[in-house]
């Protein structure tokens, strides 16, 4: 493959890589767009009601 | 090697960046908020009448319940009451006792881990209602124990109808909506699913830090961009069109508090017979008796009132409940000072806030014992918790402090 | 040995071969007819082929498969 | 624990980190340590790490390991006969009773049977299964003891655990014994070039098909909507299980083991020969090698009627076997006798062609027109029996 073209191509992986990354796992896209769908939010933190 | 990584790495890497922030910059960022202009909002719209002049609400679960607690902070011949585990289904609670006694309006909001700041963040969220309301808040000294409120209690209490209101109304002061947003940033890695209005209050926040270095660049300019307080015009506005119900009470029946107390008191400390700690048998074979047959012990661990969560929570609800002039007031819940030996490790705590209360004019009632010589026993039924007897004594001073009655 | 191996192709693969054709690379022969190829030759030679010496450094011609068979059959 | 215990490969974060870590330790044993202990033992280590503190099934997995270590040592001794049906059914035991347990309905109320799945169902052991059947029929001439380390490092190698690369013993082993020799520079660059170009696929591309195309297609029984289902589906098929592949070669090459490649722009054969060297690589080369050459060699030495139907009964019975191998459901079944209905046509055709010495369908068409006829017809073929694949139509 010739430099160039090795360039052009890992250019292309890494911004599709940042830009997956932002739009797919760091901001909620869905959110955005769909402002009226209702979210649940969750928490991660599996707390126990315990009587203390 | 070094030239190999740099021609072919390093440099679409950054080339790739800088495509990014360009393209961000010129086409994403104006998708978005177009997108945002032809989705014009409808506000929504929860309408109707006061139904719930007693009783309590464990969580506020549907429109119908967030309508009756509106309701019950804007009608002015309503107490509402905010409390944690210690509100039970119990007819002395006071929610129970004078609605039945004397046709008071009372309700209570509440249950385990309802924390000051889910109780601000109610309050909050009826902010244009709650002028000169009659609230009641019920401390209890292990909230301060467990470090401020957790992030399950509060996707638990802070419903998004209460968040968008929040979010929608500028007349609440930027420092209330900055607590909530540090709050929501501290423990953003616990959410899934976070809602554009919490992003929105973090985005309050971290503007608020923007001097400071808190965050690292990248995620502030994702926070500010994409997330945080970009986005307003997007989060929808709630609207509440209450119809209030007023009833009428009885010409001032006289409750004779401190005989029904007596007799309260006495018949608990009767029926005790398994331990004399004063806590009620069944409470204590279940949670203070170990396998082995002997009794559990256990110590308040000391805390630092300038670091504490639950502190700082409880000053802007101060705040908060001065700026606007309601007639508020503060039960101090005690710990059993049988069971835990070092209750008194809590009196600097408890000194704190009464003071701080003190020179914000708000009344309190105090119940807080260091050591069992000023302890009452019988006031809870448990280690924490009210008993009939206590509730007798919270019912006594609720009644006197906004019905005028002793 | 030789005409053999040249008939026998050209049954398997419809193609008359010269003794030096490449086999693999004019897609004469391909991973099914080869099969067949060793086959027929260890019927005919009386020979066990197995798998891991059906490859191109043994069956790319037919001079090369005859120097196979030859040393085989040593 | 019990969330500890459902991280499979490439699954989560604490996968990533467990990756990261191995890494980690090769690289120390070998530039501190230097290579002071053997990398085998290294190797094997860390494997058993990974599956008694994350794998779902520690022991499940260990047990199965063992018993085919010991199931094909016992055959390499005592089996001499030259015929592999035995064999190759004594090894495939485990996955007959997966396969046909997970058949019977889980409703049924009869607990032993979900107590046998439950034993029996373990992740990878397919995969696992073929890597042994082709470890034995490799080696089962070989001299020389094959040791329970090394038998092991091969047959659990993490990255390539779940879902393959199928790779083989002797090239594994090679790597292998190559040792800290196998992490330089070459493997490393290729390593991080698989790794970017795997997370791209599985964890960008096939994320945002799912989440934005495939979720949100309504199934309203029109033909618009089964034509959408099926191509989207297989892009995503592609992009997820090609990613997953280079992540398993990237973490591969990471470890200095040079994993075989799976996909190879699959979407550009012409044929389904090409299409088998092209989409998942080293199934088809398994297949060829272990179940299609056996069987043709077979029936040709019976002379069972001609060779072109001898050629498409051997190609018939692969791909209908490649169908039972994914599951006994119907779907699986179906679609893979059509993969073998296309190969014995385009087997047929490439008959027809060399017998007539002209092209029986395309005659003196322009070449490059008939590749992109060629690539068009394969491309919706193969959509098709990959959306029977996906169970969507029955």
């Amino acid at each position: 493959m010739g430099m160039i073209k090795k360039i052009a191509r890992n250019t292309l992986i890494y911004f599709l890589l940042i830009l997956g990354y932002v739009y797919l796992y760091a901001i909620n896209i869905d959110a955005v767009l769909n402002p009226s769908k209702e979210q649940e939010v969750k928490s991660k933190i599996d707390f126990v009601y315990q009587q203390f | 090697m070094l030239k190999k990584i740099g021609v072919y790495h390093l440099l679409p890497f950054i080339i790739a960046c800088l495509f990014f922030f360009i393209s961000y910059q010129l086409i994403i960022s104006d998708l978005i908020d177009n997108n945002v202009d032809v989705k014009p909002l409808e506000t929504k719209i929860i309408s109707g009448a006061q139904t719930q002049l007693k009783d309590r609400y464990a969580r506020l679960d549907n429109d119908n319940y967030e309508l009756n607690y509106i309701a019950s902070i804007k009608n002015k011949k309503q107490i509402t009451l905010f409390g944690s585990s210690e509100f039970s289904e119990s007819p002395y609670v006071t929610y129970n006792f004078l609605p039945s006694k004397k046709n008071a309006q009372i309700l209570g909001v509440g249950h385990a881990h309802h924390q000051i700041l889910s109780i601000l963040i109610e309050l909050l969220a009826a902010h244009p209602e709650n002028k000169g309301s009659k609230v009641v808040f019920f401390l209890s000294p292990g909230w301060f124990g467990a470090q401020g409120t957790n992030s399950e209690a509060f996707v638990e209490f802070a419903k998004p109808n209460f968040l968008n209101r929040i979010v929608n109304d500028s007349s609440i002061q930027q420092k209330y909506k900055v607590h909530i947003g540090r709050f929501i940033d501290l423990k953003h890695s616990e959410f899934e699913g976070v809602s554009i209005s919490m992003n929105y209050l973090r985005g309050v926040y971290l503007d608020s830090q923007l001097s400071q270095i808190s965050n690292t660049q990248l995620e502030q300019f994702i926070n500010k961009n994409f997330s945080g307080t970009k986005h307003k015009a997007i989060i929808p506005k709630v609207e509440y069109q209450l119809e209030l119900t007023y009833l009428t009470p009885p010409p001032s029946i006289i409750i004779n508090y401190d005989s029904i107390a007596h007799q309260l008191k006495n018949e608990f400390v009767a029926n005790i017979t398994s331990n004399n700690l004063y806590v009620n048998d069944d409470y204590y074979t279940k949670y203070l008796l170990k396998d082995d047959g002997t009794e559990r012990e256990e110590l308040i661990t000391e805390i630092d009132i300038s670091t504490n969560e639950e502190y700082q929570d409880f000053k802007r609800l101060v705040e908060y409940v001065k700026e606007r002039e309601m007639e508020a007031s503060f039960i101090i819940i005690p710990y059993n000072p049988y069971y835990f030996k070092n209750a008194d490790i809590y009196l600097p705590l408890i000194d704190s806030l009464t003071s701080t209360l003190e020179s914000n004019n708000l009344p309190y009632y105090n119940l807080y014992a260091g050591d069992t010589l000023s302890y009452d026993p019988g006031v809870l039924t448990d280690v924490m918790h009210f008993g009939d007897y206590g509730w007798m004594k919270v019912n006594k001073y609720i009644d006197s402090l906004y019905y005028g009655n002793d | 040995m030789k005409d053999f191996l040249i008939e026998i192709i050209d049954e398997i693969a419809f193609t008359r071969v010269d003794l030096d054709e490449k086999l693999w690379e004019t897609q004469v022969l391909d991973s099914i007819t080869v099969v067949e190829l060793a086959v027929e030759i260890e019927n005919e030679y009386n020979i066990k082929i197995p798998f891991d010496e059906v490859i191109v450094e043994n069956f790319e011609t037919v001079n090369l498969l005859i120097d196979y068979i030859n040393k085989k059959l040593t | 624990m019990t969330t500890l215990h459902d991280t499979l490969p490439f699954t989560s974060g604490l996968f990533f980190q467990y990756m990261l870590i191995c890494i980690a330790v090769v690289f120390g044993v070998k530039y501190v340590l230097k290579g002071k202990l053997p990398y085998k033992y290294v190797l094997a280590f860390l494997t058993l790490v990974y599956i008694s503190l994350l794998f779902t099934k520690p022991f499940h997995l260990i047990g199965l390991i063992l018993y085919l270590y010991i199931a094909s040592l016992l055959l390499r001794k005592f089996y001499k006969n030259d015929n592999l049906v035995l064999p190759i059914l004594v090894l495939s035991v485990p996955i007959f009773l997966m396969k046909s347990l997970s058949v019977i309905p889980a409703t049924d109320e009869a607990t032993l049977l979900l107590t046998a799945k439950n034993i029996v169902q373990i992740a990878g052991l397919s995969y696992l299964v073929f890597k042994v059947i082709s470890f034995y029929i490799d080696e089962r001439r070989s001299k020389g003891v094959i040791s329970l380390i090394d038998f092991f490092n091969y047959t659990a190698f993490v990255p390539t655990l779940l879902i393959g690369p199928l790779d083989r013993f002797k090239r594994f082993n090679t790597n292998v014994q190559n040792g800290y020799d196998n992490i330089n520079k070459k493997m490393i660059g290729k390593g991080w070039n698989n790794l970017i170009l795997g997370l791209l696929y599985k964890f960008i591309i096939a994320e945002a098909i799912r989440r934005y195309v495939l979720v949100n297609l309504v199934d309203d029984g029109t033909l618009i909507y089964h034509l959408s289902y099926m191509y989207t589906y297989l892009l995503y098929l592609f992009f997820d299980f090609a990613g997953y592949s280079l992540l398993a070669m990237s973490f591969g090459n990471f470890l200095g083991i040079d994993v075989p490649y799976n996909f190879d722009k699959p979407f550009l054969a012409v044929n389904p020969k090409e299409f088998w060297k092209k989409w998942h690589k080293t199934l088809g080369d398994w297949l060829n090698d272990y179940f299609f050459k056996p069987i043709f060699k077979y029936l040709t030495t019976k002379k069972y009627k001609t060779s072109i139907t001898r050629q498409n009964i051997a190609l018939m019975l692969t791909f209908t076997l490649m169908g039972f191998w994914n599951g006994f459901e119907l779907h699986y079944i179906v679609s893979g006798m059509l993969f073998g209905l296309y190969s014995v046509i385009h087997n047929y055709y490439v008959y027809k062609c060399k017998r007539t010495k002209k092209d029986v369908v395309f005659g003196d068409m322009n070449s490059k027109m008939v590749r992109i006829i060629s690539i068009f017809i394969m491309f919706n073929a193969v959509a098709f029996a990959i959306y029977i694949f996906s169970g969507k139509l029955f």
